[in-house]
């Protein structure tokens, strides 16, 4: 039974809830598995919710101008907007959202709507760490999006569809049937992108603190920066339910899905504690080198 | 060792070679020499390596005493160079082409002790201080004690008893005048 | 950069694997080491309040502050360090240089509060948490900032001190003198304990210094008989030191005398101040010991003409008779009283009063009087026999020797007493080859003598009866008069009431004798008021001039005022004292003669 | 705190020169009111459990926030965690002894952080001047010049000391002590001159706030 | 194989940049700032993302000590002068020491030489242990510094234990130590340098065989060999550009004559060879904490006595004393008149060329990213500049 678009707007709002919550909880198991590598106990799972309320209780704040309250408007909207577009389960009522209402081509531009966003009330707020921090995040984007895109592309090529839900379709039915088996080659372009997308090392210089502290958001607080925190985690559980389902078979219950995006997720940490950060002009030559090649191979090979 | 104290003798009227220890040594020269003397240490004598620069205010004589560490790495020694500058105008020739930290130094005795070397990078700029408005600090009629309790604000309730007077005051008041 | 490169930086994640470095409590599960620097600790009843730890602290973090529930008194200010937490650095140099080693730190370091002003404290009498901690730091065995050991004074062997009269102690070099005077802490503890409260600190400062001149100034300030005091005082003040309470006191006394060697008498004019100009009144001294001559030296000092007068054929009192050559030479008393002499003060030797001139006269004749006749009648045995020829009165005894007469003591000697005239006499008879037993009612520690007194006594060869209650002298069979039984009661010390000192009780049956040439009885003296008429106005109770606090006795019509001071009226009975109440009564005489009241 | 009284100043950056007054702003902080009952007890416990402490090591204290914030204490499973932009920090750890050139820096940041605010400081030095009572270069009471909220005793004090000064800032916060910047609000005027007593260079390198 | 090595700029005169062009960025790093070595800052004029301009600015942590020291009494100076350098105080107390008792002619006892060079050797490791922390944190590998930060942690614990302090020991006391080693300590000290060993071993595998940290540090910040002497560049920094100097072999202080080592030299002279070079002179410190602990008397006295420190006056005379310190050479350069207080104490610190001279040269031509490490890999410390 079809669900009215009311009830649709419903689901929507308690699936991005769960997101919410699921994406914070994500952000502090791993930070206590990385608290684990790096020899100490680590802050307790929820300490982001907290964090959240902290920021958004703060009594004060400073603006600099109209697009600087835009920058984390923006930014949610380009989480909320990834989001919406993705079947976090697939199959499930609850979980579709609004994923048969746009293609990849749309999460894909939300992805960057957010960034460029962002981009945009940063180098408002007239600190040079900022700005410095724009051009970095802005000049690797473009470096990363390389080996993404043709990643897609490959994806998109090989299903022969742009509509995320037919791509997880195609999937079902075992493991052979992921991309993760039919076209290796796409993932990894697609998840060493993913290591530049979530800014951990040795990608982490756009917000690197010792690199000029703290990139974009250096003049962000208060209520504006607990916005930035939520949509952290929106933006999180977006991609990785993307990731989930152009590579590795969406989710056909929540469980599936928790598994799935916790191992990929995983994966950033996992080579995050082990290297430091590159430089930019490192990161780009690094994202236009062998993971855009890979890119390239996979769309050959999808094509094929 | 005598050698080079006979050489700074003859060369630049050096006198006063003092071993202060067997692998270190003093001697003094006039101010005006100092930059042919540090120059001929270097590259002659051997003395290649500038450990710091220095002032000592000898007020009593009106006079900074300036003391150049040197060290001749390869030979092990060190030697402390003297020169005595008037304490009311005091400048002395810039030793910064020859060593690369010198320009510090300078930039440094500058504020501290109102030592001027003409030529010198940078050297009125603020080192060390910022919107210092009292005498150069290093010189020894600068009281930081008294400017320290004039400018910035102290805790009240601090008050000690001399155990002497206050032994007259309590066993013996009688003897107070 | 090969493949490892990429493969190693993994290794991170054995870390992951292991247990975290990370403590679980830290605050309850990390205590400071055992020698942990944390807040500070003191024995307040050990602490003296010296404020050395106040003079070691760069950081001006000590003040001294009056502590409750204490009083000061001899050899202890009644001042506490309180240590502000607001200068502190933790450095322990109060720790390390507490003179009484009172000073210790806890292991404790947590002390958190909103308020700033709260970070004051005084250890040990404001209760702290960490109070009575066992751990925390304590400066190590063998370290520590001061000396405890005092410089040896260089001394005459026994066997050779008992051969002769010549002075036992030697005297410091300069070299000893200022490593002694570098002990000091320049606290000024002792300057309270002193009767005539000298500089100590200044004079001590003035050797370290090497500054004779100012050393000499300072002492003659209170006290114009440095070379005697600096041999023979009974240095109240080295009991107060408080460098004694950790170890030997400072050789204060030993100090004195080595600045007053190092000037000669030709010199101390150039050193020391001179007198003001003449003010035309008259005062009369009687009695030339060091309390009179004291007060002598500062009247003259105030311009005014002092006639002193002396019963003995020479001046210096108790100085010269009652004190042995060889603890006080003459030449060294005779230079302390060569300069008082040198500025003016006339001294009429063997003129007694109230035999060769009244009291009365000396009131009309003069415009002030001072009475410093001292102590010149000794206390009897007050036991049956008593009169015995053979018992003889220890300070005429040292009176004689003084005068080269022949002593006549015998072979065997007994000295009754347990004073510092007991020793002198017992050492005296030792040097004119007695065996010498002393003979006390109490135990050694009960002694009034100086401790190295009673020590080198004993170690000159004098046997120390104790406890020893004298019961009866009589006649020594065979003898003819030429010897006498000393006849005593064993006793034990009883502790009578709490608080006071124990008193001997004669042990019932233990009844012991002795045969000896001499007895010198030597239990106090008394004074001769037999001067003092009615109608001089002075009055006397107890045996004593009654005084105000500037030695005056009376103002009364019908003459002079008359002051009073020394043995003759105060309980110490020491020549310092008399020195002071000398110095004290010249003030009030002063003042009292240029009208400012009194 | 009542020592304190209003002392009135004309203007917030009088003897800045005119081209660089655009550089800072004139208007005076004001007090922000608490809201009230449970709500302003739960966002207490927020802010109490979610320190950000700013990263800047003012003196000699620094040295013990590394192995605070490091793994044998861990600071961060007690919620705190070092920020590098005062924007985003809401604890200053003042690490002792400030000269005047670090107290500009101190003041300006103080003011850049949003509140509520809170400081901690460390050490002898920030009590009373501690060792450099007579230096000419030390202010020896940092609260003349902004609130301070906890003193944690020592020099320096261990991380462990640290850990019971946040805990009792914590506590404080909790309790609804924490009002430093209300504070500093209302005394705004004796801040800034005991501030301008001292710091006579009163241009700083820095952007805005 | 030589490696690419970052451009140096000629000793030119420093051209300043026109800044009102607009082609230039310019921006403070520090005070407040993550990517600076204690409270300094550095003014950076960017064209683009390399920097182009700099010049330091210190005397944040001025607190005027060489005043502070001609108005105290020797003694008192002792508990001043560890103060001068934080993380690695007892270089200053033993110079400062070293300097006293070579004016006033003490000798200390043999246990306390030993007992000294234990604590600076044990200094060298704790400090260097933090730096590495630092080292890996600029180029943000912050677990490297989660690590190493508890290792000197372990460090400290030792110093707490034989000293009762654990940042400021003031232990080197003139005259000799103050305290003998506490029961047992010399079996703590080797489980404690047993585990900092292996968890060195752990951040030798994972730090330097690391494909990104060779990518940021090799080649940055070369350091020519002719510029050590020009800039008086001494410790680490000369020897990662092959200058054999290390004055613990050179003046032969303390026991170190006695013990069996020789100095690590480099060739690189790039940030990674200097960091490798550091590793390697951990290693070293381990090496020297277990033969002192070998070596070290058991018995005898550890201090030697001296006058009463209120009134203790030094003989005029003046006399320079330096250490090999983990930075370099540090020195105490003390003029005596006579009196009781010093007459002119002067700290001579290598951050001094190192943070400013060298580092002005070396950050142009730099990435801005790298400012931070390149500052770290010259280990330097703010407030040994400006004292």
């Amino acid at each position: 039974m079809e669900p009215t678009i009311i009830g649709r707007i419903g689901y929507a709002f308690v699936s991005l809830f769960v997101i919410t919550n699921y994406g914070l909880l994500l952000i502090g198991s791993m930070a206590r598995i990385s608290a684990k590598v790096q020899g100490r106990v680590g802050q307790p799972v929820w300490q982001p919710y907290i964090d959240i309320v902290k920021s958004s209780a703060k009594r004060n704040s400073i603006g600099h101008g109209a697009m600087f309250y835009l920058g984390p408007v923006f930014r949610l909207a380009g989480g909320v907007g990834t989001y919406m577009f993705i079947p976090a389960v697939f199959g499930s009522v609850l979980f579709r959202n609004f994923s048969d209402s746009g293609d990849l081509l749309l999460v894909m531009y939300f992805i960057f709507f957010g960034q460029l966003g962002m981009a945009l009330g940063a180098g408002e707020g007239g600190h040079p760490y900022s700005a410095i921090g724009v051009s970095r995040g802005l000049a690797q984007m473009t470096a990363f999006e390389v080996p993404f895109a043709l990643s897609v592309i490959a994806v998109a090529a090989q299903y022969g569809t742009l509509d995320i839900n037919a791509i997880v379709a195609a999937q079902q039915g075992g493991f052979a049937h992921w991309t993760l088996a039919t076209n290796p080659l796409a993932v990894i372009a697609a998840i060493v992108a993913f290591l530049g997308m979530s800014g951990h090392n040795p990608f982490s210089v756009v917000i690197a603190p010792q690199e000029i502290p703290i990139g974009p958001p250096t003049e962000y607080q208060s209520n504006l920066l607990g916005m930035l925190q939520t949509n952290r985690a929106i933006f999180n559980g977006a991609k990785l339910v993307l990731y989930m389902n152009l590579y590795f078979g969406g989710a056909t219950n929540i469980v599936a899905m928790v598994i799935k995006t916790f191992l990929i997720y995983f994966v950033n940490v996992f080579v995050g504690q082990a290297f430091p950060r590159l430089r930019t002009d490192q990161s780009i030559r690094f994202f236009l080198g062998a993971p855009t090649l890979v890119g390239i191979a996979s769309v050959i090979i999808a094509v094929i | 060792m005598n050698e080079l104290a006979k050489e700074l003798a003859g060369r630049y009227g050096a006198r006063g070679w003092h071993d202060i220890r067997k692998d270190l040594a003093s001697v003094e020269v006039d101010a005006i020499r100092i930059r042919d003397v540090m120059a001929y240490l270097r590259d002659e004598a051997g003395y290649g390596h500038l450990s710091f620069m220095t002032a000592i205010d000898n007020i009593e004589r009106g006079a900074f005493t300036l003391s150049y560490a040197l060290r001749d790495h390869d030979a092990r020694r060190g030697l402390i160079v003297h020169a005595d500058v008037d304490r009311a105008e005091p400048t002395v020739d810039s030793i910064h082409l020859l060593w690369g930290q010198a320009w510090t130094y300078q930039r440094e005795m500058r504020e501290w002790f109102g030592i001027d070397f003409p030529g010198s990078p940078r050297v009125d700029e603020e080192f060390v201080l910022e919107g210092w408005e009292g005498p150069p600090m290093m010189r020894r009629d600068f009281d930081s004690l008294a400017y320290s309790d004039a400018t910035y604000a102290e805790r009240p309730g601090r008050v000690t008893h001399d155990p002497a007077s206050h032994m007259r005051e309590k066993l013996y008041p009688e003897a107070a005048q | 950069m090969d493949i490892k490169d990429f493969i190693a930086p993994f290794a991170v994640w054995k870390r992951a694997f292991e247990k975290p470095f990370t403590v679980k409590k830290p605050i309850d599960e990390r205590p400071g080491a055992p020698r942990y620097r944390g807040f500070h600790m003191n024995d307040a009843d050990a602490c003296v309040g010296c404020g050395t730890c106040e003079a070691i602290c760069m950081n001006n973090a000590i003040d001294l502050v009056p502590a409750a529930g204490r009083e000061a008194k001899d050899g202890d200010s009644g001042l506490r360090p309180r240590i502000d937490y607001g200068r502190c650095c933790w450095c322990a140099l109060c720790v390390d240089i507490c003179p009484s080693g009172s000073l210790s730190m806890s292991n404790e370091y947590v002390w958190i509060d909103r308020d700033p002003d709260v970070f004051r404290y005084v250890p040990g009498v404001e209760a702290k948490p960490w109070d009575g901690s066992a751990l925390g730091y304590r400066r190590a065995e063998g370290y520590r900032l001061l000396d405890e050991d005092r410089v040896p004074m260089p001394e005459l062997g026994h066997a050779e001190a008992v051969a002769s009269f010549l002075e036992l102690v030697r005297g410091y070099s300069r070299a000893q003198a200022e490593k002694e005077a570098d002990r000091c802490v320049s606290c000024g503890l002792c300057i309270a304990s002193c009767p005539a409260h000298m500089d100590i600190p200044g004079y001590i400062k003035a050797v370290r210094d090497g500054d004779m001149d100012e050393g000499l100034r300072l002492l003659y300030e209170t006290n114009p008989f440095p070379e005697a005091c600096g041999r023979v005082c009974t240095h109240r003040c080295e009991e107060a030191c408080s460098i004694g309470s950790g170890g030997d006191p400072v050789a204060i006394r030993w100090l004195k005398r080595y600045i007053a060697d190092q000037v000669e008498l030709s010199d101390y004019a150039k050193a020391l101040p001179r007198g003001a100009a003449p003010s035309g009144k008259k005062v009369a001294i009687v009695g030339a010991g060091p309390g009179g001559l004291s007060a002598a030296y500062y009247l003259s000092m105030q311009g005014h003409a002092v006639t002193v007068f002396e019963a003995e054929e020479a001046a210096g009192g108790m100085l010269r008779y009652g004190i042995p050559e060889y603890r006080l030479p003459y030449p060294a008393l005779d230079k302390d009283i060569g300069y008082i002499e040198s500025l003016g003060v006339s001294i009429s030797r063997g003129v007694s009063i109230g035999k060769d001139i009244e009291l009365s006269k000396l009131r009309t004749d003069f415009d002030a009087v001072y009475l410093s006749t001292g102590l010149p009648v000794a206390y009897g045995l007050e036991v049956p026999g008593e009169d015995h020829p053979r018992v003889l009165d220890g300070v005429a005894v040292l009176a004689r020797a003084t005068r080269g007469e022949e002593l006549g003591l015998g072979g065997r000697v007994a000295v009754i007493g347990g004073g510092n005239v007991a020793m002198d006499a017992a050492r005296t008879a030792l040097r004119h080859g007695a065996t010498v037993d002393i003979l006390y009612r109490r135990r050694e520690e009960d002694m009034p003598a100086d401790a190295d007194e009673v020590r080198e006594a004993k170690a000159e060869g004098a046997r120390l009866v104790e406890k020893a209650i004298p019961l009866e002298v009589r006649d020594a069979p065979d003898a003819a008069g030429e010897a006498a039984l000393f006849i005593w009661n064993e006793a034990t010390m009883v502790q009578k009431e709490p608080g006071k000192r124990p008193v001997p009780e004669p042990i019932p049956g233990a009844v012991r004798e002795g045969r000896y040439d001499s007895i010198i009885a030597a239990i106090g003296q008394g004074p001769d008021l037999s001067f003092i008429a009615e109608s001089d106005g002075v009055p006397v109770k107890r045996f004593r001039p009654v005084v105000d606090s500037f030695g005056m006795a009376t103002r009364a019509a019908g003459g002079a005022p008359v002051f009073a001071g020394g043995d003759l009226v105060n309980d110490r009975k020491d020549a310092i004292s008399a020195i002071a109440d000398g110095h004290r009564a010249a003030i009030g005489i002063d003042r009292l003669l240029y009208g400012k009241g009194a | 705190m009542s020592e304190k009284k209003t002392i009135p100043a004309p203007l917030a950056n009088e003897g800045l020169p005119p081209e660089e007054r655009g550089l800072f702003c004139d208007a005076a902080p004001r007090e922000y009111e608490p809201a009230r009952g449970a709500w302003e007890r739960f966002l207490n416990w927020a802010r109490s459990e979610s320190l950000w402490l700013l990263g800047f090591g003012t003196g000699c204290g620094a040295i013990e926030l590394r192995p605070l914030m490091t793994s044998r204490f861990d600071m961060y499973r007690y919620g705190i965690q070092p920020r590098p932009t005062p924007r985003q920090s809401s604890v200053f750890v003042i690490g002792g002894y400030a000269s005047v050139k670090t107290l500009k820096r101190i003041v300006r940041s103080y003011e850049q952080m949003m509140g509520p605010k809170f400081v901690l400081a460390l050490g002898s030095c920030t009590i009373n001047g501690g060792m450099y009572w007579d230096s000419y270069n030390t202010i020896k009471r940092i609260d003349q010049y902004i609130p301070v909220d906890v003193y944690i005793a020592g020099c320096m004090p261990r991380p462990e000391a640290l850990l019971a000064g946040f805990q009792e800032l914590k506590r404080i916060i909790k309790s609804g002590g924490g009002e430093g910047q209300n504070e500093y609000a209302r005394n705004f005027d004796w801040y800034k001159a005991n501030q301008k007593k001292v710091i006579k260079d009163w241009n700083m390198p820095d952007y805005n706030w | 194989m030589r490696r690419e090595k970052q451009r140096v700029i000629p000793p030119a005169e420093r051209a300043t940049p026109d800044l009102d062009s607009g082609k230039y960025l310019v921006m403070w790093q520090g005070p407040q700032h993550p990517g600076i070595t204690g409270n300094m800052s550095l003014r950076l004029v960017a064209e683009g993302d390399t920097v182009v301009d700099c010049e330091t600015h210190v005397g944040y942590l001025h607190r005027g000590f060489e005043k502070l020291m001609e108005r105290r009494l020797y003694m008192q100076n002792f508990p001043l002068v560890c103060r001068i350098a934080v993380p690695e105080p007892d270089f200053n107390e033993y110079c400062y020491a070293a300097a006293l008792e070579e004016l006033a002619g003490i000798v200390i006892p043999e246990k306390a030489v030993w007992l000294r060079t234990l604590s600076l050797e044990m200094m060298r490791l704790a400090s260097f242990l933090m730096w590495i922390g630092g080292q890996a944190g600029a180029f943000g590998h912050g677990t490297i510094a989660q690590w190493s930060v508890t290792m000197r942690d372990y460090v400290l614990d030792l110093f707490e234990e034989l000293t009762g302090g654990r940042i400021y020991h003031m232990y080197i006391i003139p005259g000799g130590v103050r305290g003998d080693v506490p029961a047992g300590f010399y079996k703590r000290v080797l489980e404690t340098m047993a585990v900092v060993e292996k968890n060195l071993d752990d951040i030798e595998l994972v730090m330097f065989h690391n494909a990104v940290f060779k990518m940021r540090a090799e080649g940055l910040g070369y350091i020519p060999r002719d510029w050590v002497d020009h800039y008086g560049i001494t410790g680490p920094n000369a020897r990662a550009a092959g200058v054999a100097r290390d004055l613990r072999k050179d003046s032969g202080y303390l026991a170190y004559p006695r013990l069996d080592f020789q100095p690590i030299v480099g060739t690189e002279s790039d940030a990674y060879e200097r960091a490798r070079l550091r590793l390697g002179e951990m290693y070293q410190a381990i090496d020297l904490i277990r033969q002192i602990v070998d070596m070290a008397p058991k018995d005898g006295p550890f201090r030697e006595r001296l006058p009463n420190p209120l009134y203790w006056r030094i003989p005029a005379g003046e006399t320079y004393v330096s250490a090999e310190c983990t930075r370099g050479e540090y020195g105490f350069y003390v003029v005596s008149d006579g009196s009781d207080k010093p007459r002119r104490v002067a700290v001579r610190g290598p951050s001094y060329t190192h943070a400013v001279s060298v580092m002005e040269r070396l950050v142009r031509g730099v990435n801005i990213a790298d400012v931070a490490g390149l500052m770290v890999s010259l280990h330097t410390y703010p407030p040994e500049i400006e004292r």
